[in-house]
């Protein structure tokens, strides 16, 4: 499996740490409530098929990224910084 | 027997080897298994359930049958297909599952009694009395069963692994393989062409048809010349596909030592890893047997095989030869053998209208229904129409029909198409994104056939990478169409075998769709048909033709089972190369290393690193006492220790204060410059991550020192925290641990001791404790921080780590000097317990600021990582366990580490567990146990007298819960 | 920079220099390293006074620059690392000394493209990766820095500590090479 | 009431003298009803056993097991056949206790052998502090009323003096020995509790989908399926693997995310591996089938994934954990390598629970633990569909402890949340 960095070019999985969906850029305010909390760490739509999920290229460059992919084939289909992401 | 004039390599030298120890001789380029049918070797093995005698039944890995052990000692290899081990001087082999020989098998018993060992039998017996089933029936079972026998050594061969990467993979170096590397080559594809067999060329080394004229070997041989002088190729012959994977992934083992006598030093494998734009799959086809009464006896074989052994090694297993098939196959083998002066003593085509094509006795129709010969084929009965003949042969050539080699594409979960005119599974398009088949893969049988569609699809594979087609003349060759009639199965008395080496027939296959065992995934692993070496190659297309049979249905609609990797089996050491001994994790060693080894200090692994257990001096009873020295000596003197192992982090920025708010609990935007804070660290799910402390160099620098264990956790969180959780921070941060050697310079003697080494001594008014900042370290620009993890009176130097050695056997002199000296892991570990400072013993990760007490350091002002959750009410409840400390109430009494707690009184069962210890040791400086644990409601409980049970040790000890902080609870000493 | 009392060993102390079959691996000495992280928008500002002072920019990913024996290597995101002088006044970044952090070898020789396949995942032939080119990756299971300086030469950076498994992996993965020939 | 007819070592004689003809289909092959009391969606190990569990404990009958495809085609036929009872948090301790419980009488109960064998288990360790987590570890197994012995250096060498006590990277201070610990023929497990439900009148239904969960006023009324609508008063949803995209038929998003998780097996060997043993430093793990082969395997691919396949570096991550640990196998051949999907809760732990929908049952997350809990899972969901209350050694395994915090069962510490375990 190779993921394409957007600062690197495609890179070999062993690069990489994984950390799930990409909903945990979303992070709750501290006072929303154990309900909303519980949905960011926990609940997952886990979907089969597309996803945006979170890399890091760890044996890399350091840069945390939105991958989008799909769970079913492991078709990687787009790379973006997670900075970028979270930053618009 | 070796027939005169016939093969590639004739006239080359003789090898001798052995095989069961026996002193044979063959020629260079055979395989052992072409070696064995020159000497005339017709039983090579035995099958794994009844133990029939088995001979060789095809010319490449997919063989079933011949499995041999080659070497011996640790060099030892079992399961060695004969037909895949080139042939070298001295080779040793040895049959397998055969005792006390292969000719002469005692297991062969099983054979009687297989009326009664059908398909799943051990499901539906063995099962009492119950106790009997590891006693009696799995040992006897399990020494049955298996093949080949590992040595029981360490394995001391070379393995290695290593990566590689091209525009185009060619999968196979047959007719269109080699086309098609041609023709990806001169359109400039940098191009990988692998083949699992030591030479390139596929059937072309096995038959006689010409190609352009040529003979096809000799056709081959120039095209493989002209692709090794091509920069842009790289040829990988003996290298076996072994798994697609994603994003143009493949795996590939390459056999680099095997064909030679062993050579130390030399890998005995490689285990690629070769990354491809495009791949080409032209793995060629393989040849598939009919199952027919008593069809596994030595000398029966595939026909393809008959002519490769006989055009590319000049043997045939046999004086009289009999072919039988239901394809055009049969005529060819005949007139190949009758080329070569073989007997051919019939030729049997299932197909009615069949014709032959020479001066061969042709029994078109007809089918053979039984066969004999104990130890190898004597005769074969034949039907044909009403009349049934014995025919003498001692072999015989089978062809069912060809398989295309789909095993690859399939290996993404894709599905093959059943074809209805090659009567054959074809893969389809896109089954592995890259990758398209060619050839006889794709089931193009012919010869034109195949070179024309390696051509086209490399032209078109090179199109797509955005390269120029080079005009790439196909040649000419033969263009035979595959005329096939469907035959899996022959009627008749006796055992119609499907599985050669897993013993499956015909009847087992029907048993399970009779026991409603319909699927082809339950068939299969109710009669463990295709679960053999093999892997189905050779007979899951028959037995599913036999289970579409028996189960009313066409055989796309009872489908296939999945082709997973490995195409071919790849040894754990090829694999796992590098990794055994010291290879599986880097070692980290600090600038101490050395000098710790040289006093004598037993190293221990901590997050990588190695650091030093204790120092022991002559005359120490046991480690025990060393660590008591060294604990004394800093409590009373001064001891140094290496803490360079502990993460280091620079943060900077106009944020940097900002960002360690957010991702540590407590403050340090307060924090004044100069001085250094503890800090504790959650994870999103509010508990406790780690801890450590952070001193603030200048107004937006920081510098974080993180436990060893967690320092590559913590940075991957920083750096998630400030790109996707706080992007607007301006921060940034970067790893400093390597480039400071620091050291630990603890007890009432550490001032004294620095005074002397630190540039213009040490003013006891500018270092209070918590104070950070420069100074001059005989000269060298260093890092001085007055922090105690041991409770005393302490520092942290550091200087650059070219000077850490140097520094090391400074402060060590001077601290024997002052009657102090080293102290290690051991002793640091006591002296935390002493104080009750948390390792990750007890920051274990299921532990919350409010399980360590440390509840009060989570701020309430400002939003933190892990702050939302970790209000949650569960993580809150007085009920949960709290961290305490333990005494013995008799001072003799041992506290164990991972002991459980119980009320004083209590039965020690899980409803009255209240607790657990976590780190204990004996305090040198109390003279008694200490342990630290956490207890049920534990702060509430100071003073309570509790039971700590140890099964396992069989300690059981009263102990007193107290606060966990054992010695100078006022923390006089450190700020002394 | 070393006195009397505080002897210098640097990270590949007795480890190197060595030879195996066509490859010589040596240990080098890059002289000071600044790691050079800029701050919010600096980037460019950061770049231009690093040009101005040193004649070497702010590299783009993947890439170094170098004058003489001046030279700028790209880290990782948002991070390079300066060597060979002492670091100019940058306020625009954070400048962190890391001149003892690493060990740096020279591999050079015919196949030393062929002993780095067997330790390093990026595709390192020349023909998508040139001189000047880096990439960080993992040598083996270590974290590294692989930067091509010539033809059949590259320079391998990982972290000091673990100077003598970098040392044995090199090794051995020559060892390999040099036995099939 | 069954069709197989009962197995014993006699019959296996007799229908060897009579050329097998006697015997029958292990189960029927009946077309749905249109009305059941009880739908269990899925029909893997888990599913089975409820089924079995329903009748066998409760005596209900009238109850339909669907399966995609056919049964036992999920996990229980595609693991590392790993049996034990070695947890130690409260909630894993006393239900895996139970599982292996009833383990200990599946043959007897079934009349099928499912070749469990009691082999012993070895978790071994590499550090001081690694010996106290798991002796913290096996004197909670104590405490339950289980098994397991502390070893040291040498007692880890007279079981397995294969292991390369020497050079290796991690240095072997001792093991955790599980006496009771052991292996099973996994799919025999499946088929095992498949002809025990049949046989007590429970219809198994192979090749029907569920499309949809039918949901009128808070309550479950029956499932849509690719074979037509039955409606049911219960359903179950277990169907682990796919737990996510049931649930979200009844509107529910889980607190899992589904994983990768390889194994291997290799070529047939003569007996060198008499244990299970296992190397938490090198997430792997390894048994030897009686067969022959030597299976094993390690952690997570690290990657949310349906794809039933993974990927080279965790491969290769394993077989240099054996390198490592056991270089005497290093010549075994790998033969064939499988992917399982594993869905993970944040604390690695189960769920048996009811939902907010009032007959709608759920029985998933067993990350990469669902084998060895088979019969305690059936017979535990069975109890509370049932009854409707929690079957004791089952009662943490609720669904809510996520939003609460309270009694989260994290064994290995790395976190609550996703993706740390």
């Amino acid at each position: 499996m190779r993921i394409p960095c957007p600062l690197c070019g495609p890179r070999d999985r062993r690069e990489f740490a994984y950390q799930g969906a990409a909903v945990m850029l979303d992070r709750p305010a501290p006072d929303a409530g154990d309900a909303a909390w519980d949905d960011y760490l926990h609940n997952r739509a886990n979907p089969c098929g597309e996803t945006r999920d979170l890399w890091f290229h760890e044996a890399g460059c350091g840069a945390w990224l939105v991958v989008t992919r799909d769970t079913a084939t492991h078709e990687v289909t787009g790379a973006e910084l997670a900075e970028t992401v979270a930053s618009s | 027997m070796r027939i005169a004039g016939r093969g590639l390599d004739q006239g080359t030298t003789s090898v001798p080897f052995t095989f069961d120890g026996e002193r044979l001789t063959g020629r260079a380029g055979d395989t052992l298994a072409a070696a064995l049918i020159a000497n005339d070797k017709r039983v090579v093995a035995r099958s794994f359930k009844y133990h029939r005698p088995r001979g060789i039944l095809t010319a490449g890995s997919e063989e079933p049958n011949a499995l041999v052990t080659v070497g011996h000692g640790p060099q030892a290899d079992p399961n060695v297909r004969a037909t895949v081990q080139e042939l070298y001087e001295g080779l040793e082999a040895r049959s397998q599952n055969a005792y006390p020989s292969v000719d002469f098998d005692l297991m062969a018993v099983n054979d009687l009694m297989s009326p009664f060992l059908g398909a799943g039998f051990y499901y539906k017996t063995f099962m009492w009395p119950k106790s009997f089933w590891e006693k009696l029936y799995e040992p006897v079972i399990r020494r049955a069963a298996g093949l080949g026998a590992l040595s029981g050594l360490a394995n001391e061969d070379t393995y290695e692994k290593a990566f590689a990467h091209c525009d185009v993979l060619v999968i196979g170096a047959g007719a269109a393989g080699l086309m098609a590397a041609w023709a990806a080559a001169r359109a400039g594809a940098d191009v990988i062409l692998a083949d699992e067999d030591a030479r390139m060329g596929g059937r072309l080394l096995a038959e006689t048809e010409e190609v352009s004229g040529q003979p096809g070997h000799a056709w081959a041989a120039d095209r493989v010349a002209e692709l090794a002088a091509m920069d842009n190729v790289r040829l990988m012959p003996r290298t076996a596909l072994t798994g697609a994977y994603d994003q143009g992934t493949f795996g590939a083992l390459e056999r680099v030592g095997r064909h030679h006598p062993h050579r130390p030093g030399k890998p005995l494998e490689c285990f690629w890893r070769i990354v491809a734009r495009r791949a080409i799959l032209c793995a060629g086809a393989l040849e598939r047997p009919v199952a027919f009464p008593n069809n596994d006896r030595p000398g029966i074989m595939t026909a393809g095989a008959v002519r490769a052994y006989l055009n590319r090694w000049g043997v045939v297993a046999g004086r009289k030869v009999a072919v039988f098939a239901n394809n055009d196959g049969a005529h060819r083998t005949a007139l190949d053998l009758m080329a070569a002066g073989v007997d051919v003593s019939a030729v049997i085509d299932s197909r009615a209208e069949a014709q032959a094509l020479g001066d061969y006795k042709l029994f078109a129709g007809a089918r053979v229904i039984g066969t004999r010969g104990r130890k190898g084929l004597e005769s074969l009965s034949l039907r044909q129409g009403d009349r049934t003949l014995r025919i003498e042969a001692e072999c015989l050539a089978v062809s069912g029909g060809w398989n295309p080699s789909v095993h690859l594409a399939c290996h993404m979960n894709g599905r093959p198409e059943w074809d209805a005119t090659t009567l054959s599974f074809l893969p389809r398009s896109g089954m592995v994104p890259g990758m398209v088949a060619a050839g006889a893969a794709r089931g193009q049988f012919s010869t034109a056939a195949c070179l024309a569609d390696g051509a086209r699809v490399a032209a078109d594979v090179a199109a797509e990478l955005g390269l120029t087609p080079a005009d790439t003349p196909v040649p000419d060759a033969e263009d035979r169409p595959y005329r096939i009639e469907e035959l899996w199965a022959v009627e008749g008395r006796g055992r119609k075998w499907l599985d050669f080496q897993n013993d499956v027939h015909v009847k087992d296959v029907r048993l399970a769709a009779q026991e409603n065992f319909r699927s082809v995934e339950h068939m299969k692993r109710y009669t463990t048909q295709g679960m053999a070496t093999d892997q189905g190659k050779n007979s899951n297309v028959a037995a599913l033709a036999v289970l579409a049979d028996a189960t009313g249905r066409s055989i796309p609609e009872t489908g296939t089972t999945t082709f997973r990797p490995p195409y071919t089996p790849v040894s754990i050491a090829a694999m796992g190369a590098g990794a055994q001994g010291m290879g599986f994790a880097p070692r980290r060693l600090t600038t101490s290393h050395k000098a710790s080894v040289d006093r004598g200090a037993p190293m221990i692994e901590a997050g990588l690193w190695y650091r030093p257990a204790y120092f022991p001096k002559p005359g120490d009873a046991s480690w025990q006492e060393a660590c008591n020295r060294e604990v004394t000596t800093v409590r009373t003197a001064v001891g140094v220790c290496d803490v360079s192992t502990l993460g280091k982090i620079d943060i900077q920025g106009p944020d940097a204060a900002a960002l360690l708010d957010f991702v540590y609990a407590n403050t340090f935007s307060t924090l004044k410059v100069g001085r250094v804070r503890y800090g504790l660290m959650l994870r999103e799910d509010g508990h406790v991550m780690d801890d450590g402390t952070t001193a603030r160099l200048g107004e937006d620098h920081f510098l974080m020192t993180t436990t060893t264990a967690a320092a590559g956790l913590v940075m991957r969180h920083l750096e998630w925290v400030a790109q996707t959780l706080r992007p607007e921070l301006d921060v940034v941060f970067t790893s400093a641990t390597e480039h400071w050697a620091q050291f630990a310079v603890a007890g009432p003697k550490s001032r004294d001791l620095l005074d002397a080494v630190v540039d213009g001594g040490l003013d006891p008014a500018a270092w209070p404790f918590m104070a950070c900042g420069a100074v001059d370290v005989m000269g060298v620009p260093g890092r001085l921080f007055r922090i105690s993890f041991s409770g005393e009176h302490a520092y942290e130097v550091a200087v650059p780590a070219r000077h850490g050695a140097a520094l090391y056997r400074v402060l060590l002199a001077q601290a024997e000097a002052l009657g102090g000296g080293a102290y290690g892991i051991e002793a640091l570990n006591v002296l935390r317990i002493e104080k009750g400072h948390v390792t990750h013993a007890e920051i274990h990760g299921r532990t919350t600021a409010f399980d360590i007490g440390c509840e009060g350091m989570v701020s309430k002002k400002k939003d933190c990582v892990g702050f939302a959750t970790s209000r949650r009410p569960g993580l809150l409840e007085d009920s949960r366990e709290q961290l305490v400390g333990l005494k013995p109430v008799d001072p003799a009494g041992r506290l164990t580490g991972g002991a459980h707690l119980f009320a004083e009184t209590a039965d020690p069962v899980r409803s009255n567990d209240q607790g657990y210890v976590t780190s204990t040791c004996h305090s040198p400086t109390l003279g008694h146990d200490l342990a630290l644990g956490f207890l049920a409601n534990g702060r509430a409980r100071h003073g309570e007298t509790i039971k700590m049970v140890d099964h396992l040790r069989g300690v059981t000890t009263l102990a007193r819960v107290c606060e966990p902080v054992f010695f100078d609870r006022k923390g006089e000493r450190v700020r002394g | 920079m070393s006195v009397a009392n505080l002897v210098v060993l640097s990270p590949c102390d007795g480890l190197l220099p060595g030879t195996i079959g066509a490859v010589s691996i040596t240990e080098t000495t890059p002289g000071r390293i600044t790691a050079i992280l800029p701050f919010k928008g600096q980037d460019d500002a950061v770049s231009v006074a690093l040009k101005s002072a040193l004649g070497v920019g702010f590299p783009a990913p993947g890439r170094s620059q170098a004058v003489g024996d001046v030279r700028t290597l790209w880290v990782g995101r948002g991070e390079a690392l300066l060597m060979g002088a002492d670091c100019p006044d940058l306020p625009g970044a954070a400048c962190v000394d890391q001149s003892d952090a690493w060990a740096t070898v020279e591999i050079t020789g015919t196949p030393v493209e062929e002993v780095l396949a067997r330790l390093v995942p990026v595709d390192l032939r020349a023909a998508t990766f040139d001189p000047g080119h880096t990439a960080r990756t993992l040598l083996g299971h270590m974290t590294a820095s692989v930067t091509r300086t010539g033809a059949s030469a590259f320079e391998i950076m990982v972290f000091r500590s673990m100077a003598e498994t970098l040392v044995e992996n090199l090794a051995h993965a020559a060892s390999a090479v040099a036995a099939r020939s | 009431m069954g069709v197989s007819g009962g197995y014993s070592g006699f019959r296996v004689l007799k229908e060897g003298v009579f050329g097998q003809k006697g015997w029958k289909p292990v189960w029927r092959d009946p077309d749905p009803k249109p009305d059941y009391d009880i739908v269990i969606i899925g029909g893997g190990g888990h599913g089975l056993a409820t089924a079995y569990y329903l009748a066998r404990e409760h005596g209900l009958t009238n109850v339909a097991v669907l399966e995609k495809g056919y049964i036992g085609g999920g996990n229980v036929g595609r693991n590392t056949t790993i049996v034990r009872a070695n947890y130690f948090l409260p909630g894993n301790s006393e239900f895996y206790s139970h599982s292996l419980k009833l383990w200990e009488g599946m043959e007897q109960e079934l009349n099928y052998n499912v070749m469990h064998s009691q082999r012993g288990l070895i978790n071994l360790f590499h550090s001081d502090g690694q010996r106290d987590a798991f002796a913290r570890r096996g004197n909670a197994m104590v405490n339950q009323g289980d098994d397991a012995i502390l070893l040291d250096r040498e007692g880890v060498r007279a079981h397995l003096p294969y292991l390369d006590f020497d050079t290796a990277r991690f240095p072997i201070y001792g093991g955790l020995y599980h006496p009771r610990g052991g292996t099973a023929r996994h799919d025999a497990v499946a088929w095992g509790y498949a002809r025990g439900a049949d046989r007590r009148g429970v219809d198994l239904i192979q090749n029907c989908a569920v499309t949809g969960i039918d949901i009128e006023a808070g309550r479950v009324r029956g499932v849509q399926t690719t074979r037509g609508a039955i409606r049911a008063r219960k359903v179950a949803i277990v169907t682990a693997g796919r737990s996510g995209q049931v649930a979200e038929m009844a509107g529910m998003r889980l607190p899992i995310e589904s994983h990768v998780l390889q194994a291997f097996v290799t070529e047939g060997l003569k007996p060198v591996i008499d244990h299970v043993v296992s190397f938490g430093m090198g997430h792997f793990y390894i048994s030897q089938s009686d067969k022959g082969g030597l299976v094993f395997g390690g952690d997570l691919d690290f990657y949310a994934s349906y794809a039933s396949r993974g990927n080279l570096p965790m491969a290769e991550h394993v077989m240099e954990a054996a390198m490592t640990l056991m270089p005497a196998i290093g010549k075994a051949r790998v033969l064939r390598s499988w992917g399982g999907i594993m869905d993970m809760t944040p604390d690695g732990s189960p769920i048996i629970d009811k939902t907010e929908t009032e007959g709608l049952f759920l029985d998933c997350g067993w990350c990469y633990g669902g084998f060895k809990a088979v019969p305690g899972s059936g017979f535990a969901l069975a109890h509370l569909i049932a009854t409707g209350r929690h079957h004791e050694p089952a009662a943490k395994f609720r669904l809510d402890r996520f939003r609460t915090g309270r009694g989260l069962m994290d064994e290995e510490g790395t976190g609550s949340q996703h993706n740390l375990h």
